[in-house]
């Protein structure tokens, strides 16, 4: 099958596609900030709220009983596509942040003291560098930082002169939403390992592209968004080791996540319940379930071979355009490229871009440590997912052309 | 009896009742002949997690029989509870592990399987397992040994 | 109109009303659980996805800006809603539970240090306790208890003796998820405000049943779930005084929540995106926003009127069962009734309702300390809704008869 | 020329573009000749936030009027902010305060004008709006004590 017979397949699947933006087709190129969702996943979210909405667990009732399975379901289908241990490893959030704010708080109030220290990266998106602040303000801890070098990668050398006796926690993600580097987490975990440190995988724009096996990168703890994955808006997936998760205290007190609760002395419930506090998000689960579906039967594989042929021939294209300069060329990179036209500034073109029907992200893309690195306020960011096609590129290419003129 | 034979022996007698309402008066007349649990067995150690009504098992072995008794203070789940140990308490802790309790799908209480299912079927059969892996391994390396 | 005929009405805007359970029509009594969602809600979320997801905020595009538009209508709707003062004092969380520890730990780490005291109510459910025992364990504070009386009514003199110099906060329900109290919070705030102790309303179970006016309240926090309204699962609303809300710090770190990032300092966006890290439950936002609509049109009156009908029938029918006993006897109550018949296991008598298609909650409803309290396990607890029906009622008072006989 | 002359006079220049590229090109025009904004109020003082550009709005009294000046680093906000300077520099701050800014609507831009617009024109009107209100009153304050 071609590749243009295997995109038209897949767009298919998602309806908001036949929309129009300002009286012309949507050109849609936002993906790393969320994309959209196919019909299986709306339906399943109608489908729950028409047939069997409930709320979960400990309901006698068949309708929770309902609720309750489809709700483990999904539960088992993300272990499953992550390669988890166990089911209970899993644990729903309401998206990569908050589930790296939990992991933060809980970790941190147990391991981290006055003087540890806890590395990130330079290419972490603000969700993965505030919330380490704001457990290091707490603790009087200090974040140090993995340096990226001028293709935006992580100058991964530099890991070992970090390290110290004091390293508590090593925080990277999986892949980069402002570049689209795909990091070399497995070594990075491998090293930290050697001593003793874990390491927390920001994953929001690594589930979507590449198969993540937790236990084989044996990565300690794996924080993910559903809507960045074709799944519902407000659900996310906290993925931690057994060990640390029966380990480390829970981070926020309600039903569900206790065991037994007097006013003198609460015990918490097990593993996943501990951490899952108060009605869950039913709904964004079960849609996660049918996302997850959705990504298997299209197959990753297949995804990744028509993100590939898209990001070679948007980047040949776009560098074909004089005085384009695209920001981060990493060797091991996923379908994302920003880039600035001249010294226009992103908000300009991305203004005109809008008029003319092509959804793309300009600014910071809350990374603006990074954006200070490479001396820039923001930067234009065209990602791509398998419903995209190369016309729409041609259709960039256009636009940008048109930009260059207007503010030339 | 065998285990095999107790359990062809209840699913016939479930196979008797037309509707769910005389299948549970049956489930609650054995819950309520069930002998009661000696109170200092009631404690959280045999307590099983995860019901929505307390339930308590406690094993032990005699002659190379798996022992068990238990109890519950709702009557329902005392109903299944004594289903259970007419079938398992006994037995040699070796067939007690491998049965696969296809009965309870048979005589119609397969909901009550569910994993999430609050009344906690599943983890009463995980737990008699237990047991009887543990007296299964405890005998092996006992007969090892001699 | 008859009230038959308004339930009538009300009714089919609810698809789900028309599911069988076990082979008989649904009878559903577990609104105290969570309610079902009108067709509107439901659509409005479909409606999402299909025409116009994308990530809220700093998106330059239309897409962006029109989920932006309809993400932030919602705030004001629920500005309008609760009469908060400004839409800057609404926060979106993931649900009542979250909203309060949020509360519990931002304005904990601010002001709650050791030896202070935490006055919570013996009434509350267990996400208006355990938020409370968190911080009053990592800042090394004490929980006091404002007593119960035996019809289930706050002992409302007693706050007088518990209210002393170390007071930091109260925290209370508006209404009890087990009992149906509607609580005086009026009159606790403003003994409250006397010592200059500010108040935080769980209103999980306000929202549904009365007129919430925050500013004639003169509330400090009032917390809701959007799925206790009729609204999905996944959103709900934390309200704070514009002063508290910018005193405080944040609760979580990410995208958003942020006005500038570097590695050394990072300051906070303003209100309300400093308590909003991350990608919000855009979807359930929208949703909520149709279901507040949905209040409001059919009408808050209209809806108390209907469940003031039933709770009185129910209770009449009811207590003409011998042996059954309610629990919670306020004067002031709304359409929830908790019982036992006999001495027969809540659980023993739910698994019988289900089988006569009623679904209907029994167990501790997450208020241990209540439960103990009143010395018992838990309760069978019925809760109405404007679209249950007096004949419902019948059909659980010969059931509640046929359990007396399957277990008499 | 009052506020209200200006402003339809911008109403008619702007009603001569048939479409959207047309308008576009005439705000990057204006943008690109705007009068620079000297360095030293480019600060976090003048700053208005809200915006996905950087917008620098400073103003001062001159003879009983508002006089304003104003930069972006983008030239759509540029040409934004050249427009709004055109429409109330210089004009009585009272009538600057008391101005529905319809203007807007009339020439197209009513898509900006929405307070989730990432590029602030409501930030920027509210902020001319403040500093009109500040001045004026301080205006009526001296004018009471005179
Ligand atoms: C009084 C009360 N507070 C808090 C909650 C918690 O709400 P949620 O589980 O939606 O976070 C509930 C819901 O059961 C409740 O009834
Ligand atoms: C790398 C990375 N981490 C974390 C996040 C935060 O995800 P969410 O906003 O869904 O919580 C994002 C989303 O922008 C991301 O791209």
């Amino acid at each position: 099958m071609s590749l243009n017979t295997d995109i038209q397949k897949i767009r298919k699947s998602f309806p908001i596609l036949k929309q129009e933006m300002n009286d012309r087709p949507l050109v849609y190129l936002d993906n790393a900030a969320t994309t959209h969702k196919p019909r299986v996943v709306i339906d399943a979210i109608s489908e729950y709220y028409n047939n069997y909405n409930s709320n979960v667990h400990r309901g006698v009732h068949t309708l929770s009983q309902k609720a309750t399975e489809a709700f483990e379901n999904s539960r088992e289908k993300v272990r499953e596509t992550i390669n988890a241990a166990s089911a209970h490893e899993i644990i729903f959030t309401s998206g990569a942040t908050e589930a790296i704010n939990m992991i933060a708080f809980s970790y941190g109030e147990k391991y981290i003291g006055e003087g540890d220290e806890i590395i990130i990266s330079g290419l972490e998106h603000h969700s993965n560098i505030v919330p380490w602040q704001l457990v290091a303000e707490r603790k009087n801890a200090h974040i140090k930082v993995l340096p990226v070098n001028e293709k935006g990668e992580l100058i991964l050398e530099k890991l070992d002169t970090l390290i110290t006796k004091k390293t508590r926690i090593i925080a990277v993600n999986h892949i980069s939403n402002t570049l689209g580097t795909i990091n070399p987490v497995k070594e990075i975990i491998k090293k930290a390992h050697n001593h003793d440190i874990p390491v927390l995988v920001d994953g929001a724009q690594g589930i979507p592209h590449l198969d993540v096996d937790v236990q084989d990168l044996d990565v300690d703890f794996y924080c993910f968004s559903g809507h960045k994955v074709y799944g519902p808006t407000g659900v996310g997936v906290a993925y931690g080791k057994e060990k640390w998760l029966s380990d480390i205290p829970p981070y926020k007190g309600g039903g569900e996540m206790i065991n037994r609760v007097t006013f003198e002395k609460t015990t918490y419930n097990d593993l996943p319940y501990k951490f899952e506090a108060g009605t869950p998000n039913i709904a964004g689960v079960i849609g996660l379930h049918k996302a997850l579906e959705f990504v298997e039967s299209t197959g990753k594989e297949k995804i990744r071979q028509i993100e590939r042929e898209l990001l070679d021939y948007a980047t040949s294209q776009l560098k074909q355009i004089e005085g384009l300069k695209i920001y981060g060329e990493a060797t091991n990179k996923t379908s994302v490229i920003s880039f600035l036209i001249n010294d226009i500034h992103p908000y300009d073109a991305g203004t005109i871009f809008d008029k003319l029907g092509i959804a793309i992200r300009t600014g910071h893309h809350c990374t603006q440590p990074l954006m200070d690195h490479f001396k820039i306020p923001g930067t234009v960011r065209a990602s791509f997912a398998p419903y995209n096609t190369k016309k729409e590129i041609d259709i960039l290419v256009e636009a940008i052309k048109k930009v260059k003129t207007m503010f030339g | 009896m065998s285990i095999q034979a107790k359990q062809e022996e209840i699913i016939e007698e479930f196979s008797m009742f037309d509707d769910w309402m005389d299948k549970y008066n049956y489930l609650i007349e054995m819950g309520n002949s069930l002998e009661p649990l000696d109170e200092q067995y009631k404690t959280e150690k045999y307590l099983i997690s995860g019901c929505q009504s307390q339930v308590w098992l406690y094993a032990w072995m005699e002659d190379g029989k798996l022992m068990i008794r238990g109890d519950s203070d709702a009557v329902i789940t005392k109903g299944i509870v004594s289903l259970l140990l007419r079938v398992y308490s006994g037995e040699p802790p070796a067939e007690v592990y491998e049965d696969d309790h296809s009965f309870i799908d048979q005589i119609g209480l397969q909901e009550h399987l569910s994993p999430t299912r609050s009344n906690g079927l599943m983890s009463m059969l995980k737990q008699i397992k237990l047991y009887a892996l543990a007296f299964k391994t405890k005998q092996e390396q006992k007969d090892k040994n001699e």
